[in-house]
């Protein structure tokens, strides 16, 4: 906490001109089979572009299916998703896929290729791109993709562990190479699964500055669930709140009280 | 983080890390040895594809399936079945301790692994045949030695495809209860079985329907069985009783395989 | 009740052996007094085995498997089992320009599984009997015989040489595109040895006795029980007779034949 | 957490969850089946011991191994092997796309899954005799026969056991490819090739050391190989041979299988 | 950290009579094959019994690694360990299972037995003291036991989730499972790897506090990795820090100072 209360809050980034949302979601409600409550019930919001959204909630209060929703890694029971203006819902899977590639997505589990190197791990960021076999592998990708991964690695300081093997890192390790592969996506929008839960302080203050500098200069918009109050009050511009798989609060940050957030956390076992 | 990126040194990695020119020798020999046995192999597209009409003059010679023998294939079948079943149920029981002491990250001792390892392969390159043999000249004949016979194939395969599969397995649940003072026998149970049984699953069924189909094995023994029916059609070109009893082995196996398919849903 | 153990190499599966022998087994033990229990072992490995452990008692077996139980177990001839045009030929093809067996010096020749009388030994010494030398003026294919036949039409072999009744007749009889004069026989053997039932040089001199004079007092019904009552398989003891005074001489063909083969333990002149 | 225990409802779990009284009646089932097929099968302890003398004599006859056939022995192993690289080596390479369509998770479609569990199966259960039937029509008899005999043999057990690594295999991975927009054959060669690569390797290598193994196939299409002369020798009864050929099989199974572990262990 | 900022410093814990301590590490050095330099250099300290130690450290500083050592979960290169008085790297299998059995172990990535139930996962906590096959699984095991397993679980908040599958659980819950072993273990010292990396705030706090309270009543020992230096400072009594695999820093949490602690994570890269 000391750590952070040095770094100063960033300025608002400023808005862009008020388009399309980026995206919409309306009434979406999902259940796991053999789970017996619905873990999401008609979930609703709207993200501008540009925008940088905390998603909070207690432990199984649903944050992760919901980023998995909108990709459709989950699919959903109910309601209607609306990301860069397609239904994702009705989408064939050939647009789905292009839709996919320009979102980045960073698992709480981190999911790197355990047996392939980081350098390959970071290059498949780009494989919804160029959709090309020497993607495959860093073996057998182009110059131009291994040092573009290179730089990506570079950036979360990773670039000594280029070649070892994804499964032998420590737990912010293969954190950092889960947030280099979606660098090397250059994705227009992030949901990004508690990025910084395994990070040092240092580090996970200086991925979300990176995050926050990315939304600055290339307008791209990211959603992060967060247990970290510190993070969602420094680097979001809005927080979303979930209990029990419905939205309890979606408000800017400016109108959140952070010392009243205990109640999000309080009612739900599990 | 450019601050730590200006301090990390290291550069691209190569391209094939750690190979060295050992390693790219013997990918040079894999690949020279692949390719000279497939030009040894008079391998020819135009043949192949010629050929293929004829095809149709065997299989015409198949249909339409007879039915008249099917009660005594249905007999049989069910001889064979039960052979099978006693056969790859004492294999896979035996299976397990052995593919523990083969498997590197379990075996208590490099001793006991090669060792096992051996009996394991033994199993294996002994033909069927001659276990076969074996067990009729020290049990005589009947059920017995064909179960014994079915056991040891089930063994040569199991095992190995057991430990195979406890080798492959995550490391950390068992890692979990090592730390929590369990013994190899605990930790197997309680971490390595969960973790492999859907692949012992398939394995088992596998080997079931192996068995079952198994004709050599349980020919020798004067145990009958499926295969040996099959055999018998053929060898009397009796080819529309062949066709009848492919497809009964066909049932047979895709129900074994969809019993398998079935059990493990619900485990992965 | 004494009852005795009777393996039948040749027979597959025990289905069949029911099927085939189980008449025969059942007029054998209204005839004898014993009780008959049969044993279908497809390996002759695994008689002579059974033989030697005492397992089994009779074998009912060809004459190659003869030879060699009599070689290796000391077990004695009971009964020939005579059948009509037991013998092998050498088949080519009629347009294939092969009309001698010296024309097939460096040909291929398909025969059919090691140790089989009428389709490995039998052809083989027909071989040797027209003056080659099967090991090394042939290049031998073992395979099943109706992959033979294929081959054979196909020109992949030169020749064939195999049981001429059971092997060659019986498939060119379902040949639908080929006439029979498309195929020529270019050798043909001499009637082989009688299959035999052995019985083991354990079993005591009186049970081969009684049941020798079972068979020969009721040949004909027993013959009927085989052929008639039998399977499909047994319609190849068609017309059969029993041959009570069996000789092991007779087999003396069969061991040359082992001779051409190239196994010469069990050639005539091995023991002495 | 005192807190949140008093209001967490929920009671102890039952024992076996979810079973009802089909799924018990199942498992009853299974028991009674394997129990009956173990008591038909006249088990004995004490005809097994008693036997073991007659063992010891059929033993004896194979020793000591007999080297006078070691040239020719050399020979038609070494054209085994090339017949069994080039075999299993096609197979393989026709297992892998198989394999994808017939695993549950990544088949594009129920009916492409049904269809080649089905093709699959169907190369198991067609007996090698009637494969090899069908190749000597088509391609004559020869190497070339034998390889695709072979390779039949290796797709109906390779695309099998495969297309199993790869349901088993951890989805997390597969699952962040596919947010990266991957197609499926990205996804299928950047993770779950990797995943299941050690598993492959395995099936491979012991496919292999089957196709090598493999007398029947072989012999039948007169392809020779290890397999036919150690089937003659033991059915000229030439046991002294027999063992020796066994040793030789026994040492090359061997060298497959460390080959495998060695692999294995590299990229475990 | 608003959440946390109103929990008090609880007291600190009465120190027992100094006798042996606990655990002692001495020239511990590690490096794992393939990697290039030693992870773990000439690692030394002694923890006292009722301590509570948070072990600090930039990622890939070798945190992790050193608590695996310390079980022998992973072998170290050189070094000496002394756990309740045993030399712990010469010790037989047997004893060395029952020096296990007294210390829990919370992993970094959990490590539970994803196709078993909840409640077996925590059944395990017991194994190493029953050894006995019923606590294979939940199935088999006595009453007895499994009753107190669900104690366990209630005590983390999880109690509806006993007959879920392991691996069906969010990171969260999965978290929570684990230290309900732990629980169920009864140790007298723990290893929490990161311990509170998936919780909620309150989870969290709960979950240190929880920890604190056994400490005190039972006098069990805590070391625990984490990144969290609110943790660190409120549930503490001592800090030991590591730097690229050496100890940099060790003494009473009040003579640390917080704010002087970012140059523990900024010296290093990965
Ligand atoms: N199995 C392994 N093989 C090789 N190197 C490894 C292995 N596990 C860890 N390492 C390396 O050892 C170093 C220390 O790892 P360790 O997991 O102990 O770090 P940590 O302090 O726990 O970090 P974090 O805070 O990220 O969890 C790291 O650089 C890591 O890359
Ligand atoms: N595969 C699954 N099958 C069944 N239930 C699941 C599955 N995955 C998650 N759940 C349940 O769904 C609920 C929400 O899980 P989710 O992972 O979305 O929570 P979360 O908000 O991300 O929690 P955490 O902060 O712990 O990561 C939880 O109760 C969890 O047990
Ligand atoms: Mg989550
Ligand atoms: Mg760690």
């Amino acid at each position: 906490m000391a750590v952070a209360e040095r770094l100063r809050r960033p300025e608002p980034v400023n808005a862009p001109a008020p388009a399309a949302p980026e995206l919409t979601v309306e009434g979406l409600s999902k259940g796991y089979t053999g789970g017996s409550e619905p873990v999401l019930q008609s979930v609703g919001f709207s993200i501008q572009a540009g925008e940088r959204v905390a998603l909070l909630g207690a432990n199984g209060s649903g944050k992760s299916t919901l980023l998995r929703c909108c990709l459709r890694l989950v699919e959903p029971d109910a309601g209607a998703i609306q990301l860069f203006g397609s239904d994702v819902r009705s989408l064939p899977s050939r647009q789905l896929r292009s839709l996919r590639s320009r979102v980045g997505f960073i698992f709480q589990r981190h999911n790197l290729v355990g047996r392939l190197s980081v350098l390959s791990n970071v290059i498949h960021g780009a494989i919804g791109h160029a959709r090309h076999p020497a993607l495959w592998c860093q073996a057998m990708a182009s110059g131009h993709w291994r040092e573009r991964a290179f730089r990506c690695l570079e950036e979360v300081g990773l670039s000594e562990y280029a070649a070892r093997r994804a499964d032998r890192l420590s737990g912010g390790q293969s954190q950092r190479v889960a947030i280099a592969r979606t660098l090397m996506q250059q994705p227009r929008l992030v949901f990004a699964d508690e990025p910084a839960a395994s990070l040092d302080p240092t580090a996970g203050h200086e991925m979300m500055t990176l995050f926050t500098r990315l939304v600055r200069s290339h307008g791209m918009t990211l959603v992060f669930a967060s247990h970290d109050l510190e993070h969602a009050r420094c680097y979001a511009d809005r927080i979303i709140a979930l209990q029990a798989g419905r939205v309890v609060l979606d408000r800017p940050v400016q109108a959140v009280d952070f010392q009243g957030l205990d109640g999000l956390y309080r009612q739900e076992a599990g | 983080m450019s601050a730590r990126a200006s301090r990390a040194s290291g550069s691209l990695p190569p391209r094939l890390p750690g190979t060295g020119l050992l390693g790219f020798a013997a990918y040079l020999l894999a690949a020279v040895v692949v390719i000279w046995s497939l030009a040894d192999s008079e391998l020819s597209v135009t043949r192949l594809a010629n050929g293929v009409p004829e095809i149709g003059r065997l299989v015409g010679e198949m249909f339409p399936p007879a039915f008249d023998r099917m009660p005594s294939i249905g007999r049989t079948m069910l001889e064979t079945f039960q052979m099978a079943v006693a056969g790859t149920f004492l294999g896979v029981l035996l299976s397990l301790p052995l593919a523990v002491l083969s498997a590197r990250n379990l075996s208590p001792h490099p001793a006991l692994y090669y060792l096992a390892r051996g009996l394991i392969t033994f199993c294996r390159t002994v033909p069927d045949l001659i276990w076969a043999i074996i067990f009729v000249i020290t049990v005589g004949l009947g059920p017995f030695a064909g179960v014994l016979a079915l056991m040891v194939d089930t063994i040569g395969f199991c095992a190995r495809f057991f430990a195979e599969a406890m080798e492959e397995a995550d490391d950390g649940p068992p890692e979990a209860l090592r730390s929590l003072g369990a013994g190899r026998l605990d930790m197997i149970a309680s971490a390595v079985v969960p973790a492999t049984l859907p692949s012992m699953i398939a394995t088992s069924l596998f080997a079931f329907e192996k068995s079952t189909r198994s004709s050599v094995v349980l020919g020798l023994v004067g145990a009958g069985g499926i295969g040996i029916e099959l055999m018998s059609a053929v060898d009397m070109y009796d080819y529309r009783n062949v066709s009848t009893i492919i497809l009964c082995i066909f049932a047979m196996v895709v129900a074994v395989e969809r019993l398998s398919a079935s059990l493990r849903r619900r485990i992965l | 009740q004494e009852t005795v153990t009777m393996a039948v190499t040749d027979v597959a599966g025990l289905e069949e052996l029911r099927r085939d022998w189980g008449p025969f087994a059942e007029a054998l033990e209204q005839y004898t007094g014993f009780g008959v229990e049969f044993a279908p072992v497809t390996s002759r490995t695994a008689a002579v085995e059974l033989l030697r452990s005492e397992e089994v008692d009779f074998v009912l077996t060809g004459p190659a498997e003869y030879v060699v139980m009599q070689e290796l177990t000391g077990a004695e001839p009971v009964l020939g089992f005579s059948r009509p045009d037991y013998f092998s030929g050498i088949i080519t093809m009629a347009d294939s320009g092969i009309t001698s067996v010296d024309d097939l010096r460096g040909e291929r020749v398909a025969v059919g599984d090691v140790g089989s009388t009428s389709s490995h030994l039998a052809p083989l010494q027909l071989l040797a009997d027209y003056g080659l030398d099967p090991q090394e003026d042939v290049e031998l294919t073992h395979t099943a015989e109706r992959v033979a036949y294929e081959a054979l039409k196909r020109g992949d072999v030169a020749a064939w040489g195999t049981n001429y009744m059971d092997d060659y007749i019986r498939l060119r009889s379902r040949e639908e595109e080929l006439s029979p004069g498309a195929f020529r026989v270019i050798a043909r053997g001499p009637d082989l040895p009688n299959d035999v039932l052995v019985a083991g040089s354990h079993v005591p001199e009186q049970t081969i006795e009684t049941l020798r004079d079972a068979v020969v007092e009721n040949s004909d019904a027993l013959v009927a029980a085989i052929v008639e009552d039998g399977g499909e398989e047994n319609l190849k003891y068609e017309g059969m007779r029993f041959i009570a005074n069996i000789d092991d001489s007779d087999y003396d063909y069969v061991r040359d034949a082992y001779g051409a083969i190239g196994q010469e333990r069990f050639d005539r002149f091995a023991g002495e």
